[in-house]
C-alpha cells in the first residue's frame, strides 16, 4: 500500500517536472519552427539559439502584474483558468509512456528496495481511452467560463464560438477513436499498444481488416479544432476578437490557459500516437536493428554540431556548437547501454511519434489561413461526421466479418 | 413450368400502363397492353408445349395464402385440359380484342385507363381460370367483376353508364353471395377448398349437401353468366365501350360461370336434381332471351340479348351433362359473339356513333370487311354448317334430347329464333339501302384484321377445335345418339329463321312493322323486355332502399350510433370542465399536485406492500 | 470505524439528491434552472439504478442508467430548444410568465 | 478508505446540489450541476461501473450541460425575477418535500438492512468469478446489444426525432 503511494508520487514526480520543461520548451520550439518556416531565425538572444527563452517568458508572466478587471464575475473568472489546465493536466495521469519495468533490488547505503515491477504509466485504466475523452469534454468549461465571466464582448464570443466549435468536433473526434478501437478490441491503452506490437505493418494506421488511415486523418483534423489550433483558432482570432476568450487575462492566468493549449495538444498527439501510431513500438523489430536508429541519429547530430563548431559561421559557435556535439554523443552512447535500453529505446520511438505529429500541428500552423464561421460548422457537421461515420460503420463491418 | 407469368404480366401491363400511363404517349400504353397480353398467350403456347401428352394435370404451389386452423389455403395454379382450353380462347381472343381496341379507341378520352383496366382484367380472368382452389377462383371471380364495373362505367360521365355499372355490381354481388354460401358449405363438408381434395371427396358426400352446395354454386354461376333471374345487368353493361362488350360481356368473363360448373362437374353429376334445375334455367334463359332479341333495336342490345341466350345453351349443355359440348360451344360462342360485337363496334364507328338498326342499311358495300367477316358469324350463330356454332349447338342439342326432348325442342324454337334476329340485326344493317345520314368510312386495318381472323375462326374453329373430343377423359362420357334427324331439324330451324327475316326485311320490306301492329300486345310486351327491370324495381331495389333509409341510417346510424358517440363525448366535456378548475396555468403548481400524486402513490404501496 | 459503505446510504444519498431536485423545481422560477433540477433528479435516479444493480449482481441497472443519459440528452436537445423558442417569443425566462394555458 | 471516499464525495454531491437550488443565478446552478455529475461519477466507480461513470461525465457533464452553460450564454439569462407566485407551491411544496424525503428514507432503511457492503471493486455479476470487473464496457456492451438491443434501437430512433425537433424549433423562421 505504501510502496504503491510512494511510487506514484514519485512518477507523479517525474511526470509533472517532465510535463511543464516539455510545455515551457514546447512554446520555443514553436517559435523556431515558425520562424524558420517564414525564413528568419526566431529567438535568439536569450541564450545560445534562444534556448533559454522559456525561461525568461515564464519570468516575465510571473512578475508581471495581475491585475483584476472590474465587472467581472470574480469567482469563475478567477476559477475559470484553473479548470482549464486542471482538465489539460488530467488526461496525462492515464497515459503509457512505455513498457513494465522490471527494476532489480536496489541497495544504496540506507535505501533498500526488493526488485519489483511497475509500468512507465501513472495508473492503467481499463477504460482510459474513455477517461480522455471525458477530460477533453470537460476542457470546454474551463474556455467558457473565461468567456463569460469576464464580461466582455469579444471573450463572450470567442468562448460561445469555442464551446460551440468543441462541441461540434467532438463527434467526428470520438467517432474516428471509436474505430481503432475496434480495431485493437480494448479501451486500456495499454493493451492498445500491446496489440500492436510488432512492425509499423501491425500499427492501427495500416494494420487489420481496414487500415485506419482515414479515421487518422478526421483525428488529427478533430484534433486541430480541440485544441483550438490554426485553421480552426478561431476563438481567439485575434483580427476578430481582440485575443478571444482570454482577452482579460494577464500574467499567469495568462499562462495557465497557454499551458493548457500546449498540454492539450501533447494530449492529442500522445492519444494520436497511442490509437494509430503504435506507442512506443519500434517502426521495426528490434532483432533487425531498430535498436540501432536512435544511436545513429544522435550520432550524426552530433557529428554535425561539431563539425559546424570546427569551422564556425559566427564567433559564438564555436563555443555553443561543440557543447551539443558532445552531448549528442554522449546520448548516443547512453543509447548503447544495455542496461537503460530496455526504457530508454520505447521513450524514444514513443517522443519521436509524438514529436512528429507535435511537429505537423507547428507546421500546419505556419501554412494554413483560417476557416470563416459557417465554413467551420459546415465542414464538420456536412463532411467530418458522415466520413467518420461511414468509416466506423465499414471498420466495424469488416471487424465482424473477420473475427470468427 | 412458371405459370404464375401467365398472370403477372397482364398485372405488370396494369400496372405501369395505371400508374405512368399519363405520361406515356399512346404508342406506348399499346406497346405495354397489347405486348402483355400477347405475351402471356405465347407464354400459354409454351406451356401447353411443354406439357407434352395433355393427359395430366400440373398443379403449382407458390406460398400459403391463408393458414387459420383447418382452412389451408395455397396460392397453387392448376392445369389441366379444361383450363388449357380457357386460358387459350382468354388470352387468344382477348389479344386479338386488345389489337381491335387500339383502333377502337383511338378518340376515346382515358386512353390508358381503358387498356390498364382491360390488362387488370385480363389479370384476374387468367387467375380465375388458373385457381386451383375454390377460394382463388373466387379472387379472380370478383377481380373480373370490379373490372367489368370499371369498365362499364367507362364513360362515367354519361349518368346511364355509372347506373348500368352500378348495376352489374349488385346484381353480381346476388350471385356472389350464393357462391360464397357454397363455399363455406364446401369447406364445412370437405375441409378444402382445393379442387382436388374436392372433388375426391365429393362422391363421398351425401346427395342433399351436394345438391345443395351444387344450386348455391349455380346462384353464383347465374350471377356471372346472366341467366334468370340475374341477367337483367348484362343488356345494360353494353354501355360499356364495344371492345369491352366483346371481351368481357361475350367471350370470357360472363363464360366463367359456364366454367365454374363445368370444373366442378363431380359435385353436379352427383346431384342430378341441381343439374335438372340448371339445365331448366338454360333453356328458360335461352328462349326469354332470344324472344326479347326479336324486338330490340339497338344494335349492341340485340347481341347481347343473344349472348344472354347462348349463355342459355351453354346452361342447358351443363345441365344435361354435356360438360364437353358446353365448353365447345362458350369457345365458339368466344369466337362468333367477340366478333359479333367487335363488327358492331366497326359498324357503330364506321357510323361514328350510330347504334340504331333503323338507322342503317346496306352497308356491305361501304366497309367490306367488317360486312364479310360478320357474315360468318351470322352463319354461326344461325348454326348453319359448316360453320363453329353449328358443331357446338348441335352437340349440346344432342344432349339435351338425350336428356330430355322436351328442352330439345324448345332449345330448337329458340335456334330459329336466334337465327332469325340475328339475321334482322345483319339484313337491316348491311341490306336494303342506307337510312342514315352519316358518312359510312371503313374502319382501320388494327380493327378489321382482327375480324377478319375472328371470322375465319368462327368458320372453321368449330371443325377445327373438337373440344369434346380433347375433354374427354376431363370429363364422362355422354352417349350420343347418332341422330341425324336432329341434325336436320336444328338445321332446319336455323334456315327458317334466316329464311324468315329475309322474307321480312329484305324480300317485303315493311312486313315487319306490319306485324307489330297486328300482334301490339306481345310485340309490347317483348319490346319492353318483359317489363322484367320494372318488376325488380318495385319489388326488391324499391323495399330494399326505402328500408335502408328509414331503419338503418335514420334508425340506427344517425339515431343509435351518433347518439352514443355524442353522448360520450358530453360526457367527456363535463368532466373535463369540472377538472379545468385545477387548471392554474402556473407549472409549479403543477409540479407541487404531481409530487403530492407521487407521496399519495408511495404510501398506498408502502400501506399495501405491508411496510416491508 | 466500519470498512465498506452500507448499501442503504448511497439510497439515502440518491433519495436527498432526488427531493433536493424537487425543491429545485418547485422553488426556481428560471426556466432553465427548473430544467437543471430535473436533470438532478434523473441523476439521483441513475445513482439508485446503479447501487441496485450493485445490490443484485446485476448489469442491468447499468444499461437503465444508460437508457437515462440517452433521454436525458434527448430531452435537453429539445427543451432547450424549446426554451429559445420561448425566450425569442415572449423575452422572458421566468416561468410564472409562460402561463397561456391558462383557461 | 471507501468510507472516506464516499463520505468526501457525497458531501460534495450534496452540497453542489443545495447549490444548484439556491443559487441564483443560472450559470452558478449549472455549474454546481457539473459538479454534481462529477461527484457521482466517482461513486459510479465506487460502485464498480466504470463505464457508466466514464458516460455520465462524457455525456451529462461534457455535452448536456455545456448545451446549458451554451444556452445560459447565449440568452445571456441574468439573476431570476421574484415575482408570480403559487399557492400551491408555498403552503403545500415544503411539507410535502420533508414528509416524501423521510418516507423515502424510511422505506431504504426498513427494505435495505445493511447486510450489502459496497467495497471498492466488489462488484461482481452473477455468471462472472470475482476479481474480474463487470461494469466494464465489455459486460455493458454485450448485454447492450443482446438482452436490451430492441430498446437500444428504439432510443436510437427517439434521439433521430429529438433532432429533428430540435432543428425544427430552433430553426430561423422563414418568411
Amino acid at each position: 500500500m505504501e510502496s504503491f503511494l510512494v511510487l506514484s508520487l514519485i512518477k507523479a514526480a517525474i511526470v509533472f517536472a517532465v510535463l511543464m520543461t516539455t510545455l515551457a520548451y514546447l512554446q520555443w520550439v514553436e517559435r523556431k519552427v515558425i520562424a524558420h518556416i517564414q525564413v528568419r531565425p526566431g529567438p535568439y538572444r536569450v541564450g545560445p539559439h534562444g534556448l533559454l527563452q522559456p525561461l525568461a517568458d515564464v519570468i516575465k508572466l510571473v512578475t508581471k502584474e495581475d491585475l483584476l478587471p472590474p465587472y467581472v464575475n470574480k469567482p469563475f473568472y478567477l476559477m475559470a483558468p484553473f479548470l482549464a489546465i486542471t482538465m489539460a493536466l488530467l488526461s496525462i495521469s492515464v497515459i503509457p509512456f512505455g513498457p513494465i519495468l522490471h527494476i532489480g533490488p536496489i541497495d544504496i547505503g540506507p535505501l533498500h528496495v526488493p526488485a519489483f515491477e511497475t509500468a512507465m504509466q501513472l495508473t492503467d485504466l481499463n477504460i482510459g481511452v474513455l477517461f480522455i475523452l471525458a477530460a477533453s469534454s470537460m476542457g470546454v468549461y474551463g474556455i467558457a467560463l473565461a468567456g463569460w465571466s469576464s464580461n466582455n464582448k469579444y471573450a463572450l464570443l470567442g468562448a460561445m464560438r469555442s464551446s460551440a466549435q468543441m462541441i461540434s468536433y467532438e463527434l467526428p473526434m470520438s467517432l474516428a477513436i471509436a474505430a481503432p478501437l475496434l480495431v485493437s478490441n480494448t479501451l486500456s491503452l495499454r493493451k492498445l499498444v500491446e496489440s500492436q506490437a510488432g512492425s509499423i505493418l501491425s500499427w492501427n494506421l495500416l494494420h487489420g481488416p481496414f487500415p485506419q488511415v482515414i479515421s487518422f486523418v478526421i483525428f488529427l483534423i478533430a484534433a486541430f479544432a480541440e485544441t483550438n489550433r490554426i485553421p480552426f483558432d478561431l476563438p481567439e482570432a485575434e483580427n476578430e476578437l481582440v485575443a478571444g476568450f482570454h482577452t482579460e487575462y494577464s500574467s499567469m492566468k495568462f499562462a495557465s490557459f497557454f499551458m493548457a493549449e500546449y498540454a492539450n495538444i501533447i494530449t492529442v498527439s500522445v492519444m494520436a500516437c497511442l490509437l494509430f501510431l503504435g506507442g512506443w513500438v519500434a517502426p521495426w523489430p528490434a532483432e533487425y536493428g531498430s535498436s540501432f536508429v536512435p544511436p545513429l541519429i544522435f550520432a550524426a547530430a552530433g557529428a554535425i554540431a561539431l563539425f559546424h563548431g570546427l569551422n564556425a559561421a559566427r564567433k559564438r559557435d564555436a563555443y555553443t556548437f561543440p557543447v551539443f556535439g558532445v552531448v549528442f554523443l554522449i546520448l548516443a552512447g547512453v543509447f548503447l547501454l544495455p542496461i537503460v535500453q530496455s526504457w530508454l529505446l520505447p521513450l524514444f520511438w514513443f517522443a519521436a511519434k509524438t514529436g512528429a505529429i507535435i511537429f505537423a500541428f507547428m507546421w500546419v500552423r505556419g501554412t494554413l489561413p483560417r476557416f470563416r464561421y459557417d465554413q467551420l460548422m459546415a465542414f464538420t457537421w456536412k463532411y467530418l461526421f458522415p466520413a467518420a461515420m461511414l468509416n466506423l460503420l465499414v471498420t466495424a463491418l469488416l471487424v465482424a466479418w473477420t473475427t470468427k | 413450368m412458371q405459370l404464375w407469368l401467365i398472370p403477372l404480366l397482364p398485372l405488370l401491363g396494369f400496372l405501369i400502363n395505371g400508374i405512368f400511363g399519363r405520361r406515356f404517349s399512346k404508342g406506348l400504353i399499346n406497346t405495354v397492353a397489347i405486348g402483355s397480353v400477347v405475351f402471356s398467350f405465347a407464354w400459354v403456347l409454351k406451356t401447353i408445349a411443354g406439357m407434352g401428352d395433355l393427359n395430366s394435370s400440373v398443379t403449382e404451389h407458390y406460398f400459403t395464402w391463408i393458414q387459420s386452423g383447418a382452412l389451408n389455403i395455397g396460392c397453387d395454379f392448376f392445369v389441366d385440359r379444361l383450363t388449357i382450353v380457357m386460358l387459350l380462347v382468354v388470352t387468344g381472343v382477348g389479344s386479338l380484342i386488345h389489337i381491335y381496341a387500339i383502333g377502337y379507341m383511338a378518340h376515346e378520352g382515358g386512353y390508358y385507363r381503358f387498356f390498364a383496366y382491360l390488362n387488370l382484367f385480363m389479370f384476374f380472368m387468367l387467375m380465375l381460370v388458373l385457381g386451383a382452389n375454390y377460394l382463388l377462383l373466387f379472387v379472380g371471380w370478383e377481380g373480373v367483376g370490379l373490372c367489368s364495373y370499371l369498365l362499364i362505367g367507362f364513360y362515367f360521365d354519361k349518368q346511364f353508364a355509372t347506373n348500368a355499372g352500378n348495376k352489374a355490381f349488385i346484381v353480381n354481388r346476388i350471385g356472389d353471395f350464393g357462391f360464397a354460401l357454397a363455399m363455406f358449405l364446401i369447406f364445412r363438408n370437405f375441409q378444402s377448398l382445393d379442387f382436388a381434395t374436392v372433388f375426391h371427396q365429393a362422391p363421398g358426400a351425401t346427395e342433399q349437401t351436394l345438391t345443395l352446395i351444387g344450386l348455391l354454386l349455380m346462384v353464383g354461376a347465374c350471377g356471372k353468366s346472366a341467366q334468370i333471374p340475374l341477367y337483367v345487368w348484362l343488356p345494360d353493361a353494353m354501355a360499356g365501350p364495344t371492345p369491352v362488350s366483346a371481351l368481357i360481356h361475350a367471350a370470357t368473363m360472363v363464360t366463367a360461370g359456364v366454367y365454374m360448373t363445368a370444373r366442378s362437374w363431380v359435385i353436379y353429376t352427383h346431384a342430378p336434381g341441381a343439374m335438372d334445375v340448371i339445365a331448366i334455367i338454360g333453356v328458360a334463359t335461352a328462349f326469354f332471351a332470344a324472344t326479347i332479341g326479336l324486338a330490340q333495336n339497338d344494335i349492341k342490345k340485340v347481341f347481347a340479348y343473344s349472348t344472354v341466350s347462348q349463355l342459355g345453351y351453354m346452361f342447358i349443355g351443363v345441365g344435361s351433362g354435356a360438360f364437353g359440348a358446353a365448353i365447345w360451344h362458350l369457345v365458339t360462342h368466344a369466337f362468333f359473339k367477340a366478333l359479333l360485337f367487335l363488327g358492331a363496334g366497326s359498324v357503330i364507328h364506321a357510323l361514328s356513333g350510330e347504334q340504331d338498326l333503323r338507322n342503317m342499311g346496306g352497308l356491305r358495300t361501304k366497309i367490306k370487311f367488317t360486312c364479310f367477316s360478320m357474315i360468318f358469324a351470322w352463319w354461326a350463330i344461325s348454326g348453319i354448317p359448316p360453320a363453329a356454332g353449328f358443331y357446338s349447338k348441335d352437340a349440346i342439342l344432342a344432349a339435351a334430347y338425350a336428356h330430355s326432348p322436351a328442352i330439345y325442342w324448345i332449345g330448337v324454337f329458340t335456334a330459329g329464333l336466334t337465327a332469325f334476329y340475328v339475321s334482322r340485326a345483319m339484313f337491316l344493317t348491311f341490306f336494303g339501302e342506307y337510312r342514315g345520314h352519316e358518312h359510312p368510312h371503313e374502319s382501320p386495318p388494327v380493327m378489321w384484321v382482327p375480324l377478319v381472323i375472328l371470322g375465319v375462326l368462327s368458320l372453321v374453329g368449330g371443325a377445327v377445335f373438337n373440344v369434346p373430343e380433347f375433354l374427354k377423359y376431363v370429363f364422362p362420357a355422354v352417349v350420343e345418339p347418332e341422330n341425324h334427324a336432329l341434325v336436320m331439324i336444328s338445321i332446319a330451324a336455323g334456315a327458317i329463321g334466316i329464311l324468315l327475316a329475309a322474307w321480312m326485311y329484305v324480300w317485303q320490306p315493311g312486313m315487319a312493322d306490319k306485324l307489330a301492329a297486328a300482334f301490339s300486345a306481345p310485340y309490347k310486351l317483348i319490346y319492353s323486355k318483359y317489363f322484367v327491370d320494372e318488376v325488380y324495381d318495385a319489388t326488391v331495389v324499391k323495399p330494399v332502399v326505402g328500408g335502408s333509409r328509414l331503419l338503418l341510417w335514420k334508425g340506427i346510424d344517425a339515431g343509435l350510433i351518433d347518439g352514443i358517440v355524442n353522448g360520450v363525448g358530453g360526457r367527456a366535456r363535463d368532466i373535463g370542465s369540472a377538472f379545468r378548475l385545477l387548471q392554474s396555468g402556473n407549472i409549479r403548481s403543477y409540479a407541487a399536485w404531481v409530487l403530492f400524486g407521487g407521496v399519495a402513490v408511495i404510501v398506498v404501496m408502502g400501506i399495501a406492500g405491508g411496510l416491508r | 470505524m466500519l470498512q465498506a459503505v452500507p448499501i442503504s446510504w448511497f439510497l439515502t444519498l440518491s433519495a436527498v439528491l432526488f427531493s433536493l431536485g424537487v425543491a429545485g423545481f418547485l422553488f426556481r422560477r428560471n426556466i432553465i434552472t427548473v430544467f437543471m433540477s430535473i436533470e438532478l433528479m434523473l441523476n439521483a435516479v441513475n445513482l439508485s439504478f446503479v447501487t441496485f444493480s450493485y445490490h443484485h449482481k446485476e448489469v442491468a441497472g447499468h444499461l437503465f442508467t444508460f437508457f437515462v443519459m440517452v433521454v436525458a440528452a434527448a430531452e435537453a436537445a429539445v427543451g432547450l430548444a424549446i426554451i429559445l423558442t420561448v425566450f425569442k417569443n415572449r423575452a422572458t425566462l421566468n416561468i410564472d410568465d409562460v402561463s397561456s394555458m391558462k383557461n | 478508505m471507501d468510507v472516506i471516499l464516499f463520505l468526501i464525495f457525497a458531501a460534495i454531491a450534496v452540497v453542489c446540489a443545495i447549490n444548484v437550488v439556491v443559487q441564483t443565478h443560472p450559470i452558478s446552478s449549472a455549474l454546481s450541476l457539473v459538479g454534481v455529475m462529477g461527484s457521482l461519477a466517482v461513486l459510479y466507480l465506487l460502485l464498480g461501473a466504470e463505464f457508466i461513470a466514464a458516460a455520465q461525465v462524457i455525456v451529462y457533464a461534457g455535452a448536456i450541460m455545456v448545451l446549458f452553460v451554451f444556452v445560459i450564454m447565449l440568452l445571456n439569462a441574468g439573476a431570476e425575477t421574484r415575482k408570480g407566485r403559487s399557492l400551491m407551491v408555498q403552503f403545500l411544496g415544503v411539507p410535502l418535500l420533508i414528509f416524501f424525503l423521510g418516507l423515502a428514507a424510511y422505506f431504504v432503511q426498513r427494505m435495505f438492512p445493511d447486510n450489502t457492503m459496497v467495497r471498492f471493486g466488489g462488484f461482481t455479476c452473477a455468471g462472472m468469478q470475482t476479481g474480474e470487473s463487470c461494469g466494464g464496457a465489455e459486460t455493458v456492451g454485450r448485454a447492450l446489444f443482446t438482452t436490451y438491443l430492441l430498446p437500444f434501437e428504439v432510443t436510437s430512433v427517439l434521439i433521430l426525432i429529438a433532432i429533428i425537433g430540435a432543428i425544427v424549433l430552433a430553426r430561423k423562421e422563414l418568411e
